[in-house]
């Protein structure tokens, strides 16, 4: 499982995140190449089936990041997402669905570091925690039920 | 309850309202919900053990809404569904009188919302004791166990939407399955479209939903789907101290915010 | 409604004279009121010194009592004692576990349901109503009304009166005809529990305390504190001494001054007891 | 994250005074008024603020010189710093943390020895008697403090106003407050 | 069918040392629609984006994909390249393939792929971008400025000489604000009415400007560049066309004790007045309050003295109707009242005032003209004492924050003591000395060092009077805590300056947010310090925070410019990255059902209800609709809507998803 590389989607803010993976990419810091990362103007537009998308299309795992509270470019906007995030986690913790999977974080645009910082520990993590096989596998045999069906 | 015939009777004869929402003895013994117009038609009019079913569900319905002002035969969780479309605007406080039915299901005289609002407040508004019992049972659980114990629930699911049916706060005139740009859920009835609509639908009435449990009792396939949405009225109210449907203004937890709402897992 | 009352070790001591000025108004206004059944020492400012949970579980013992014998509210004369038990009552219900321990080590189960009064508190609800037809003998002279610390101190806790120029003692006292001065050392400390080991210390404070008080004209300083009579009263001797003066004015309990007022003998308050002569009376 | 690291490492005065009376030293921005208005604080050789200042550093050298000081012993309680501190620093809780701790570590400034000897005296009068016993406790205090001498002109004066009883009164209660005594004693 | 163009910049050796861009050019010219992929060295140089432009009209794309560095940096650069070529703008999106893959990994096949997914996921995104007008909304080029303080005369006159027209509204019956209060001005000690006067006359004489004063703002609705405004004008009792200003009116009135607000209370004026000698305009207003007519029904003195006949007792109040293209807050702020300070005495020993009492007390048109003087029997104080943060920095009874202002006005007080009262003593009692500011460290220096200002840093714990002495029983820190007892004959507290009085609720009439302070917040604390988070209005001065004047001015100026900047065009162009609900045909109309959650989450009051009725006017159906001129896009919305009825241009649902599938999926 050492060779494994896991797939990460990063669901991130314009203002913040993005500005700050910027700065991540100016000063130089390396960081794991297996995150792609997709913009949204905040993380208020993040909408949580975007979550399930990836990972009924392989990714092993996600970041979701933006401004820090009280930072937000839209003044709220990560306040929303905030509360919409708690439930989601709630929600997909009582359905077992493996939240150390996805990584929660507030990057601002100073924060190249830790943009980085973030993303290794995430890559770090999945590659311990190995592909979403459970995830993947109910895909899949659904997949098959279809082919049943018809 | 001749009381609640006589209610009913004054109602209609006073023309207060046009149609009153309760519920009858049907065919097989069962009730079934009813809308009276002609004040000769009250007496068929009951109310006892066997009326579950959250009637709150006809208050938006366009066949119902037309016939005028309407009454409302109301226990504790159609009292919460009626604050939660008033406060969402599908239907305004002016537009129905409540027949209110206490926890033994004696009448109770609910004068306006006010009173309602009062009554609520000072009911129990967590969930239904028989359920939570369910829900500990399964947080006890592994988070493997859990996954596995959706699997198997979800694929039974048939995409029936009975869920959605029986649910007063589903009240979209176009759901959001219905949308195909893009696909938001798969149309087919396998587990992974079916895990994906029952997260949409708990998610969409995260802190809406009154815990009356029609969406799992409607459930052809018997999918304890209903504890899905009760389980985020646990976290609603362990996180944010409210439960939905306890005032005509409120506003729904994920449409506001504090600035230090406390999470433990965004670093 | 019953009530108790907790006069506190000096009440039976050095500050009987207190003691005795209490009961005569009670008596004077029919006000019946059961002591606190063996009471204990409040433990002080010696306990909270050297030893927080003893601090606690002395006073728990004292109101644990009192819930018991059903006693919905205590008067403590001695404000000393007073803002032990608010403390107390506070400290515990703040800290639940605190609590269980505390009521573990007194073998008694503790509720901190009883209400708590200082003198002041019991004179407003109760001989207030009936002071002004009681009052025989206007008490027309210029007092400084002397609060010192644990009446209004900590105002978070105790949350009686302003803590900054409080003014129900003067309200009192005006009630019965004096005229309370504007006075800035109300509530500056005494000295206290330093009486004994620090006389020094004492005699410095008390004296700057007498000192305004008799620059301004006051002819008496009233208080409501025994620990802050016996340093302003029988530490006088060692206060003259160390400034070096004769101050002169007298040191009277507000319950005194009240009694007076009603027309009760300065024996009966127990003026006669007082260190320093009370000329005026 | 690094700062809860940081509190690990911490075992300083301060990090005990926060444990046990939370109350957070380093909030104190040393404005001083409690200094100004504390009534003992010229006979201090640490006013409030400077044990404040003390506490902050963290450094074992300037918190031995808290517990050796004389400050802890002088301060009487009478609140009028906290009821004055623009941020509410409950400083009154940490004198008396601090006086328990001093004596626990035997760090007792010689000068407080009478104030000292003064609360044993007391709460010994209250061990036996369950009530303070004014004569048992000065005659106990001259025994531990070796003031003979002191208030001698007192106590007749008291007793000729009925103000000092020469027996103690004893409480029913005594063997449980004796029970308290020990239980409390750590 | 799409057509898309896909161009991969090596940016030097930035993106081609670590990405094989060749590579990359190849595998994405595979992909369904690609009609061109190629690599170029530099595609920001004036060649690439010629070859850019070329290529549009070449090979009729529909789309572009410029894989280069950072959108962040030159997405505007490629659009308008789109643009000239003949290409919607909106039809070109970025693959950041710089900042977000060469610059921060290794070379190797790993980063090349990453690199191939970033274009394909913009590929598939771009597909689906649809051709977007700039959204065009009219501005109404009359400013409004609320508050005529000196932030709010600055702001007025800098748009006003941009020859726009300004509307300057103004809550008492004279402009000048704060400053017209004060003495002298720190660092430079120049006279405060001397050189504000001249700005209030301009204000009033200027062609471009009208002004309202003893007038308030009702209520404002709209949004950038047409707003609705309601303004309230206060009836003065008097017809200002007809009367001159000869002030007998004043002389005369026989209500005389009314505490003068100009002067902090410690002088008297009329129930008919003009609050100060300087006030602009020049006109008295009747204190209805006060006024023996209006209390008692008769006096009328004031009218019959009239040499005009200018009163008018039975005046209504006016309301006025504006249309307003911005609006520039500057309401200032107020004092801290001290009596929440017991132990300081405030209120009750005479000679205990406040900062601006002061400034009264020092001023040349004061009560005393320009003695210091105490208030209780006009005594000359020969021992003064100052005390800083009365209220500041002090979360137990006061405010949290620092005021700013207190530590340089307070220099200022002592000197000004000093240079009137040269055998005086002046203590300040501090706990830091804040003198950041050109000339202002300077400035304090020279109190302690020229003046001899007594500076003792500890705070006071309480102040009381004995035989007609102020006793300051403070402490010295620096001396390890020591006490320090003053005998004062004058105490002066620096009290803190917070938000006005209705603060709140003129913010929530402009729907702009505010602090807990109720401070107006700005929209970013370093980037947009001017504008609030509604557009189109901005603030200036001490109403945002105490500001010394300074400050406050050069905020004046850049609200001014953010508004000139605003009415230099005839129509507004914002980017149309904005929501949209959905319509359809009746009887659907659209899917939206009206629960207006929405309403609740934008930020920007963007969402309004739309009506659908019967001919007869009965309503069939209620739906959000996004106001264009207010959204900004942030999509809040569009996530939280159930029936996904509402959608971002530019971040439409069906995007984003399509970049997900395509991150994700190899094709």
């Amino acid at each position: 499982m050492s060779d494994f590389e896991p797939k990460v989607v990063a669901f991130v803010c314009n203002w913040c995140t993005y500005a700050g993976a910027d700065l991540t990419g100016t000063s130089r810091i390396k960081y794991a190449s297996n995150v792609k990362i997709i913009r949204f103007p905040c993380t208020g537009r993040i909408d949580f089936m975007l979550l399930l998308k990836a990972f009924a299309n392989g990714a092993d795992g996600i970041i979701v990041s933006g401004c820090h509270p009280n930072d937000c470019h839209y003044t709220s906007g990560n306040f929303h997402a905030k509360r919409r995030w708690i439930m989601f986690k709630e929600l997909m913790d009582f359905m077992g669905v493996d939240m150390n999977r996805i990584t929660f974080s507030w990057v601002s645009a100073a924060e190249g570091a830790r943009w980085a910082e973030v993303v290794n520990t995430t890559v770090t993590r999945l590659r311990e925690l190995g592909p979403y096989i459970s995830y993947k596998e109910m895909v899949n045999n659904s997949v098959e039920e279809e082919v049943k069906n018809e | 309850m001749s009381n609640l015939v006589t209610k009913a009777k004054e109602l209609l004869d006073s023309k207060t309202v046009q149609v009153i929402i309760g519920y009858e003895a049907g065919p097989t013994g069962l009730a079934r919900p009813v809308f009276v117009t002609d004040p000769l038609k009250a007496d068929k009019l009951i109310y006892d053990e066997r009326c579950v079913q959250n009637l709150a569900v006809y208050l938006t319905k366009h066949e119902v809404k037309h016939l005028g002002k309407m009454a409302i035969v109301a226990t504790l969780p159609v009292m919460r569904s009626i604050m939660m479309l008033i406060s969402e605007q599908q239907i305004t406080s002016e537009n129905i009188v409540v027949i209110g039915i206490s926890s033994e299901g004696t009448l109770l005289d609910i004068a306006d919302i006010q009173v309602m609002q009062g009554y609520i407040e000072k009911s129990d508004l967590s969930n239904p004791s028989k359920y939570k019992e369910l829900l500990a049972e399964l947080n006890k659980l592994t988070p493997e166990e859990k996954f596995a114990y959706w699997q198997k629930e979800l694929s039974k699911c048939i995409k029936c939407y009975a869920c959605r049916q029986a649910c007063p706060m589903c009240y979209c005139t176009r759901c959001a399955v219905e949308v195909n740009q893009p696909q938001w859920i798969p149309v087919q009835s396998n587990t992974h479209g079916n895990m994906d609509w029952h997260v949409l639908r708990a998610m969409h009435l995260a802190g809406r939903c009154i815990s009356c449990g029609e969406c799992g009792r409607a459930c052809p396939v018997g999918i304890p789907c209903h504890l899905l949405t009760m389980h985020l009225t646990d976290q609603v109210y362990n996180y944010f101290k409210v439960y939905a449907g306890t005032s005509e203004k409120m506003s729904s937890v994920l449409s506001t915010y504090e600035p230090n709402d406390k999470e433990s897992f965004i670093i | 409604m019953k009530v108790g009352i907790y006069p506190g070790c000096s009440l039976t001591g050095s500050a009987r004279d207190y003691n005795e000025s209490v009961f005569a108004l009670a008596e004077a206004f029919g006000l019946e009121f059961t002591q606190v059944p063996d009471w204990n020492c409040c433990g002080a400012t010696a306990a909270h010194n050297l030893n927080k949970e003893l601090s606690l579980a002395l006073p728990a013992r004292i109101l644990a009592i009192a819930e018991k014998n059903g006693l919905e509210e205590i008067i403590v004369p001695c404000a000393a004692c007073y803002s032990r038990l608010v403390v107390t009552q506070h400290e515990l219900k703040k800290d639940p576990e605190l609590k269980n321990r505390i009521s573990e080590v007194i073998e008694m189960d503790y509720r901190g349901t009883s209400k708590i009064l200082n003198v002041i508190e019991w004179i407003d609800k109760y001989i207030i109503p009936k002071l002004e037809e009681k009052t025989v003998k206007p008490f027309n002279y210029k007092v400084a009304c002397y609060y010192g610390c644990l009446l209004v101190r900590p105002n978070k806790i105790l949350n009686y009166d302003r803590v900054e120029d409080p003014q129900s003692l003067d309200i009192v006292m005006n009630k019965i005809g004096a005229t309370p001065i504007d006075y800035p050392y109300k509530t500056e400390c005494c000295g206290a529990g330093l009486s004994i080991s620090r006389t020094d210390i004492v005699s410095k404070l008390s004296g700057k305390i007498i000192e305004d008080a008799e620059h301004r004209g006051a002819e008496a300083i009233v208080v409501a504190c025994p620990m802050c009579h016996s340093n302003l009263d029988m530490r006088r001797p060692d206060i003259n001494k160390y400034w070096k003066t004769e101050f002169k004015i007298p040191v009277i309990f507000v319950t005194q001054a009240i009694g007076l007022a009603i027309g009760l003998s300065p024996e009966k308050v127990g003026l006669k007891r007082h260190f320093v002569d009370v000329t005026i009376s | 994250m690094s700062h809860s690291e940081h509190h690990n490492e911490r075992n300083s005065l301060a990090y005990s005074v926060e444990k046990n009376v939370e109350v957070i030293a380093q909030k104190c921005y040393q404005c001083g008024k409690c200094s100004a208005g504390c009534p003992v604080a010229d006979e201090m050789d640490f006013p409030p603020s400077m044990v404040m200042r003390l506490l902050q550093t963290e450094d074992p050298a300037n918190d031995e010189k808290i517990l050796r000081s004389h400050s802890i012993w002088l301060c009487v309680t009478c609140e009028m710093c906290l009821s004055r501190c623009p941020m509410e620093i409950d400083i009154p809780s940490v004198m008396d943390f601090l006086r328990q701790k001093s004596r626990s570590e035997n760090k007792v400034n010689k000068k407080a020895k009478n104030i000292i000897a003064f609360h044993k005296s007391f709460l010994n009068s209250i061990r036996f008697t369950g009530r303070l016993y004014e004569l048992g406790l000065i005659l106990d205090y001259k025994r531990q403090s070796l003031n003979l001498t002191q208030d001698i002109s007192l106590a007749p004066k008291m007793i000729s106003r009925g103000k000092l009883h020469l027996f103690p009164t004893m409480i029913k209660g005594t063997a449980q407050i004796a029970r308290i005594f020990k239980k409390t004693s750590n | 069918m799409a057509r898309i163009g896909v161009f991969i910049c090596h940016c030097g050796e930035n993106i081609s040392a670590t990405v094989d861009c060749g590579k990359v050019a190849e595998s994405i010219g595979k992909l369904k629609h690609v009609v061109l992929s190629t690599d170029y060295k530099y595609m920001c140089s004036d060649p690439g984006q010629t070859l850019i432009k070329d290529a549009i009209k070449e090979h009729k794309l529909t789309g572009v994909v410029v894989s280069a560095c950072s959108p962040r940096m030159h997405e505007p650069t490629f659009r308008k390249a789109c643009a000239e070529g003949g290409l919607n703008p909106f039809l070109c999106e970025m693959a950041n393939l710089r900042e977000h893959c060469s610059w921060v990994h290794e070379k190797n096949d790993l980063t090349t792929e990453k690199a191939i997914d970033i274009v394909r996921t913009q590929v598939e995104k771009v597909k689906l971008n649809s051709a977007l007008q700039p959204i065009k909304v009219p501005v109404t080029k009359t400013a409004m400025v609320i508050g005529g303080g000196i932030a709010g005369i600055q702001s007025a006159l800098d748009i006003a000489n941009t020859g726009h027209k300004v509307i300057m509204v103004e809550r008492s019956p004279s402009i000048g604000g704060h400053m017209s209060q004060l003495s002298e001005t720190f660092p430079t000690l120049d006279c405060s009415q001397c050189i504000l006067t001249p700005r209030m006359v301009e204000v009033a004489q200027h062609p471009n400007i009208t002004l309202y004063t003893y007038a308030e703002v009702e209520s404002v609705e709209g949004f950038i560049g047409n707003f609705k405004v309601k303004i309230r004008k206060k009836a003065k009792s008097l017809d200002e066309k007809v009367c001159t200003g000869c002030g007998l009116c004043t002389t005369k009135c026989p209500q005389k004790k009314i505490p003068n607000e100009f002067e902090q209370g410690m002088g008297m004026r009329p129930a008919i007045y003009v609050p100060f000698p300087q006030a602009v305009p020049n006109r008295p207003v009747i204190d209805k309050e006060h006024c023996t007519y209006y209390l008692k029904g008769k006096c009328k003195i004031c009218e019959i003295v009239c040499p005009t006949k200018a009163i008018r007792f039975d005046q209504p109040d006016e309301i006025l109707e504006l249309e307003i293209g911005a609006i520039v807050v500057a309401t200032g702020f107020d004092i801290k009242h001290a009596d929440f300070f017991p132990e300081y005495g405030y209120g009750k020993y005479k000679d205990i005032i406040d900062g601006l009492q002061f400034e009264r007390l020092a001023s040349a048109s004061g009560p005393t003209s320009g003695e210091i003087r105490r208030p209780s029997d006009g005594e000359v104080p020969k021992n003064i004492v100052f005390i800083a943060c009365a209220g500041s920095r002090d979360p137990a009874k006061g405010i949290a924050y620092c005021s700013k202002i207190c530590c340089m006005y307070t220099a200022k007080h002592a000197m000004l003591y000093k240079h009137k009262v040269h055998d005086g003593r002046a203590h300040v009692f501090y706990m830091d000395i804040r003198s950041g500011g050109k000339n202002y460290d300077e400035f304090v220096r020279r109190a302690i060092e020229e003046d001899h200002v007594n500076y003792i840093r500890g705070r006071v714990s309480t102040v009381y009077e004995r035989d007609g002495k102020l006793i300051v029983k403070g402490v010295d820190t620096l001396l390890g805590g020591q006490p320090v007892e003053v005998v004062a004959d004058m105490v002066v507290l620096a009290t803190a300056g917070v938000a006005n009085a209705g603060a709140e609720e003129l913010a929530q009439k402009l729907h702009v947010s505010y602090d807990q302070h109720k401070f107006f917040a700005e929209a970013h604390p370093k980037l947009k310090p001017v504008e609030t988070n509604t557009a189109g209005i901005f603030l200036a001065g001490a109403c945002q925070n105490p500001k010394d004047i300074p400050d406050a001015v050069s905020q004046a100026s850049g609200s001014a410019v953010k508004v000139a900047a605003l009415f230099s065009q005839e129509m507004l162009t914002r980017e149309p990255l904005v929501a949209v609900v959905n319509r359809f045909c009746p009887p659907m109309y659209s899917t939206c059902v009206g629960c207006f959650m929405c309403q609740s989450v934008c930020p920007y009051q963007a969402i309004e209800r739309e009506d659908f009725k019967t001919r007869d006017g009965k309503i069939i159906k209620t739906v959000a609709k996004i106001n264009e001129g207010l959204c900004q896009g942030c999509g809040t919305c569009v996530a939280l809507c159930r029936s996904k009825s509402i959608d971002l241009l530019g971040y439409s649902n069906n995007q984003v998803h399509a970049e997900v599938m395509a991150l994700l999926n190899e094709y």
